[in-house]
């Protein structure tokens, strides 16, 4: 067990972290939420330069284009971005993490010359249509129906929680092609331009009151049967072979995030009163926040430990969903006492009274999700009970 | 000791269901939040049928014109208030109008439409300034009166329950003394065990939406409440109502009755249970509705907001605690 | 709604508490809790004491030699004994709660004559052979078997969590006689003399180092076929008409009791230091036990409301379950916040330092079965999901 | 960075189970509780042969006859003593043997048996005190050794930990200084980490045992793992196990290298995550196993009470929480 970084990683980091200091002003200004073409234009450009200073696609292969970077790497570049407050990987979250990888394992050689180049460079954004309305933690029951005509699939049907939708390149999806087999087989993986004929884009209001998805329907979309990846009826593999790429890494930001968070709700406790004395001066607040520490130590250490298990072995290990179980809980729990500290500025999603309550209370409405998507807090012990634990499946 | 709805008690609830199921289904409800906002987020329209309906002058003595119930009928018709999500400051006009003269007069009859707020607090948030007549600012020696348009206030932009809007107000005018300090601690047990009936209502009403949906929606070839995960956060919601259901009544039975129990007990616990109840409610049944839960088409995230704004109101859970220790 | 009491039942609380103070000091000292003999002897005792004085099979019907009365008064002599230090009602909890209710619901005359009068004057104590080693949430999966033969019954199996099986005189079981039927079918009540031959006793220790309960084996056990309560192999039928003589009531002497822990609690928090102040001067630990106190006010307000809900319908409402569910996790709390009070202490099942850690320690570990005894919360749950909310049956 | 088990790690980490599982197993411990106790609850052979076997001289540099290993292996050993519920004062012995001299060359031979006692507490009780050779004690200004005949105190007849026998003592005698500050405060820190190891082993052990529980015993017809009421529990013990251990490998990495981490945080996060997870996992064990659970005859019971023991050790859980607080 050893938690010091080789030279070679130290390197790598103060390299990486001259490169931030200096590129990091370069950037333009933020774009508002909800400019979503600003937004693209904004997460681009951070690609861009990530590209030409020899940062674009650091986990992916070198044959498909990207550094080979180790895990560890991965985690260093992730710790440190945060850190220097760097973009987040945005619009280009579908493209380097999901669609990137699947082609390069299930595509083809022209499927990969194609498209890979692009979503390294920042060109090409993808959007992702998986989950249907009917089809949520029941992924593989997807009913979006792809039937093939000649040399071409035509597509009809719809996809939910789709971000980045209205400036997206290309979709991502999974359709079913085989209406009569079990649900898992009659699946296929396909790449679909989003400026094909038929798409309609409609954003999805979140409790936040923004739009940070969409639903996509398709009415008789066509696209060449070039475009599909893997065979047809493959496509539930050729999604299982994108989850082998998560090496651990997958909630490095948050972590560091929610550590600098801890740090910020401690200063605002010594700064906010309540009747005679500061939050801070409440043993149970102070309490709750230094149980908070100890959580968060322990979800980064869990964070190293599973990042150095993927780089050991090379793939994932069943630490995803405990990871995943405890830090979404221990999230919600940070934003829980947020809005306690808050008291009544709490019910304000912006600064108020010099209160800090924008910020906090969008990311406390926004962490009811947290235990709900990529897999709700119930499935993923369902996942802990059988797959780790070998209890039996539900029936 | 018949600790159960009288035929009465029944009665004037079905009443008041109907009423506002009628008046304030949840069509007109998504409408208000969604398309036709009004200032304030009160209609006066509605304010009026609400007045004519009773629910400010429940406790008015009949001789004063009032309806002449006790806490216990108000507490049922506040309950119902907070499952249809009734907006405006329901609760302190109704304290309002038990303050006798033209101001009660007023807010009884539903001509004014009445605000309270702390004094104490800080940040001062008022809600639905835009809309108030009176405002009524409770401080250390009691109540006073003051005209909302003196009160200079920024508006704040993004409230976390698009039907409590609030100002923001760095200082509240001096305004008339309008009730002394036991009016004052009066107004926060009766607004304390109201506002905790409205929280009853938010939590049963919330319990329903999870139970339906998990009812209907199915995954894995089933539908979702036959998962004991899902059944058992469903359960765990009704247990925290049921709960809530009795400290509220308890409480406000106590109200009128004071020798039946305690009042330094009974008015926090009302608060911290039902409080606790709407709030975890919101919570859990948003996880039940899943990825919908997170959209703002479903109901749920509208009650888990007003919940919110409901627990800082009349004393929060820490508050409440505090004072729950000091009888031990 | 009305808490408040009538005039004939205040009379009723006078009168009981006058004749409380009066006999009270005239029970013997309280017995060793390993004492098995001397506990019947002092339960028994104070049942002839309350038979004496009339407050026998209070809310038993009048036909039955009971007292016929309503819930409302038996939920004041629950509360006003436990008020007072009474004893529980311990040996006698099966035969005036259980057995008894039952062979007067569902007996013959014969059966109601021969074995009330002795549980109602504490002659007789029962004991109960329900539950079974592989028959615990499931309790209509029994194995325990009788077989008729002339106008016997032969019984052969075993029974667990049998309390006061040492010292009772008879047992009220539940046997399988039809093995082929469907689980809750072939089931038979019966009533077995503790005298008969081939009963064997085994303590059962707890986690408290006690033997609260017993195992009972059954070896060629006969009774006779006169015995029997109901018809055979309708055994869970007359079981159920047990239940529904709980009004209500089950948990009034424990909510008062909690009550009056929580006052206790608050002034050893007064009393113990932790480093430089005393626990009460710890804001978490203070609000905790506010938080306890509105716990048991509501419970204690649900306690009202089922008692009143069970006197106008006559039949136990479906807050049984409700209450169970809350009450059994909230009493845990109260026992968890104990231990944290007394630190150290804590790791003493008896006095130490002048401190009250034997009493709560013991209660303590008794705490873990709350939440598993009469239903685990997970059953409880079940039922409060399926039978109150109406969502489908687990499969 | 490589946060994994290096080979020599598993090897020990395998040997040590073995060895435990091999002189410390069920039956011998059900033995020693049940039946055949001993003074102080420590078995004199069993003590040589765990020193033999290195428990108590593992980091103590191999030119002073040690093992001289580091803290990251010593935790390895001690989560494996936590899964066995190997009784006496491990880790006070093995503190103890890096003192030097007679003392730690004793206490590292298993020739002392070696106990520790902090002057704060109160009341003051001192663990297996009828077998130990030599106590120490952790005060303001450091540790003092203090002769165990010299200690008065009573012993207590019903310790909830069965394996722990306790002596409740009003005042500890003078004793001799052998440690100043600086060495009473690395006693803490590696005390917490070592303990929290056990904790650790108590954690796992009981999600184990859990989960073997529930995958044999049967109710409605299928064995109760299926239902997700108990999957769900069984899914949790092993999330709280497997944080726990990620905070106690990497506090103790860090003790054997402090400039990988903050010691002010790792330390109090490894103890406070591992106690959590230890005594936690012990009532969610006891509800798995149903009525079962609350026989003596289950084992359950007694990693819980163990548990409880180690989470009053080198800080407890609201003092690790404000030690916390103080690094934000």
């Amino acid at each position: 067990m050893d938690l010091r970084y080789t030279e070679a990683e130290e390197r790598f980091r103060a390299e990486l972290r001259a490169w931030l200091d200096e590129a990091l002003p370069k950037l333009p200004p933020k774009p508002d939420r909800n400019d979503w073409p600003g937004r693209r234009a904004y997460d681009t450009t951070w690609q861009r330069m990530l590209f030409d200073a020899g940062y674009a696609g650091l986990h992916w292969p070198v044959e498909a284009g990207g550094k080979g970077a180790t895990p560890t790497e991965h985690l260093i570049y992730l710790e440190e971005s945060e850190r220097a407050g760097a973009p987040y990987v945005g619009a280009n979250f579908v493209g380097l993490l999901h669609a990137g990888p699947t082609i390069n394992a299930a595509g083809s050689d022209e499927q990969r010359r194609k498209y890979l180049p692009g979503i390294l460079s920042g060109e090409d954004v993808w959007c992702q249509g998986f989950s249907e309305p009917g089809a949520g933690s029941d992924l593989a029951s997807l009913r979006c129906r792809a039937v093939r005509d000649g040399d071409e699939y035509v597509i009809n049907g719809s996809k939910i929680w789709t971000s980045h939708a209205e400036v997206a390149d290309y979709c991502e999806m999974l359709v079913r092609t085989d209406p009569d087999a079990p649900k898992h087989k009659g699946i296929t993986w396909l790449i679909v331009p989003m400026d094909t004929p038929g798409i309609t884009i409609r954003p999805l209001e979140t409790v936040m009151g923004t739009s940070e998805f969409a639903e996509v329907f398709f009415d008789d979309v066509r696209v060449p049967v070039g475009n599909r990846v893997g065979e047809e009826n493959d496509g539930w593999r050729v999604t299982m072979v994108t989850l082998s790429f998560e090496r651990g890494t997958a909630f490095v930001s948050e972590v560091v995030a929610c550590q600098k968070l801890l740090h910020d709700l401690a200063e605002l406790a010594k700064k906010v009163t309540r009747r005679q004395a500061t939050a801070w001066d409440d043993v149970a607040l102070r309490r709750e926040l230094g149980h908070l520490t100890a959580e968060f130590e322990a979800l980064w250490a869990l964070t190293k430990w599973n990042v150095s298990e993927a780089s050991r072995s090379g793939v994932p290990g069943i630490g995803g969903s405990v990871f995943k179980l405890r830090f979404s809980e221990t999230k919600q729990k940070v934003y829980d006492l947020a809005h306690r500290l808050l008291d009544r500025a709490a019910l304000c999603v912006e600064d108020v009274a010099g209160l800090p309550s924008g910020h906090l209370m969008d990311e406390r409405l926004s962490s009811l999700s947290y235990t709900i998507a990529a897999g709700t807090s119930q499935i993923q012990r369902n996942i802990v009970g059988e797959r780790i634990l070998g209890l039996p499946k539900e029936r | 000791m018949d600790f159960q709805l009288s035929e009465d008690q029944r009665d004037l609830a079905t009443g008041v269901r109907e009423f506002c199921e009628g008046r304030f289904d949840r069509d007109r409800m998504r409408d208000l939040v969604d398309k036709n906002r009004v200032p304030g987020m009160v209609d006066r329209a509605l304010w009026t049928e609400l007045a004519e309906t009773g629910f400010f002058s429940l406790r008015v003595p009949e001789a004063e014109g009032g309806v002449g119930l006790g806490s216990a009928e108000a507490v049922l018709v506040y309950e119902e208030a907070g499952r249809v999500l009734l907006p405006g400051p329901l609760v302190a006009t109704h304290l309002a109008a038990s303050l006798g003269g033209d101001l009660g007069a007023g807010a009884a009859s539903g001509e004014l439409i009445v605000g309270v707020v702390d004094a104490e607090d800080s940040p001062i948030l008022v809600e639905h300034l835009d809309v108030l007549d009176v405002l009524l600012v409770l401080d250390e020696d009691g109540i006073r009166r003051v005209a909302p348009s003196s009160v200079s206030g920024t508006a704040v932009k993004n409230p976390v329950d698009p039907f409590t809007p609030l100002h923001h107000v760095e200082a509240l005018p001096e305004g008339t003394r309008v009730g002394d300090a036991d009016t004052a601690a009066r107004f926060r047990r009766e607004g304390a065990v109201l506002t905790a009936a409205v929280q009853l209502g938010i939590a049963g009403r919330l319990t329903e939406l999870a139970t339906q949906y998990a009812k209907e929606r199915e995954q894995f070839g089933r539908v979702i409440g036959g998962f004991q995960a899902v059944k058992h956060l469903c359960a765990e919601m009704l247990v925290r109502t049921e709960i809530a259901r009795a400290a509220v009544y308890s409480a406000a039975v106590t109200l009128d009755d004071p020798v039946v129990g305690d009042l330094a007990v009974a008015v926090p616990a009302a608060k911290l249970m039902a409080d606790d109840a709407a709030t975890r409610n919101g919570k859990d049944a948003t996880q039940v509705h899943g990825g919908m839960g997170f959209t703002w088409e479903v109901d749920v995230h509208l009650y888990l907001k007003r919940a919110w704004v409901h627990a800082t109101q009349f004393g929060g859970a820490e508050e409440n605690e505090e004072a729950l220790a000091a009888t031990l």
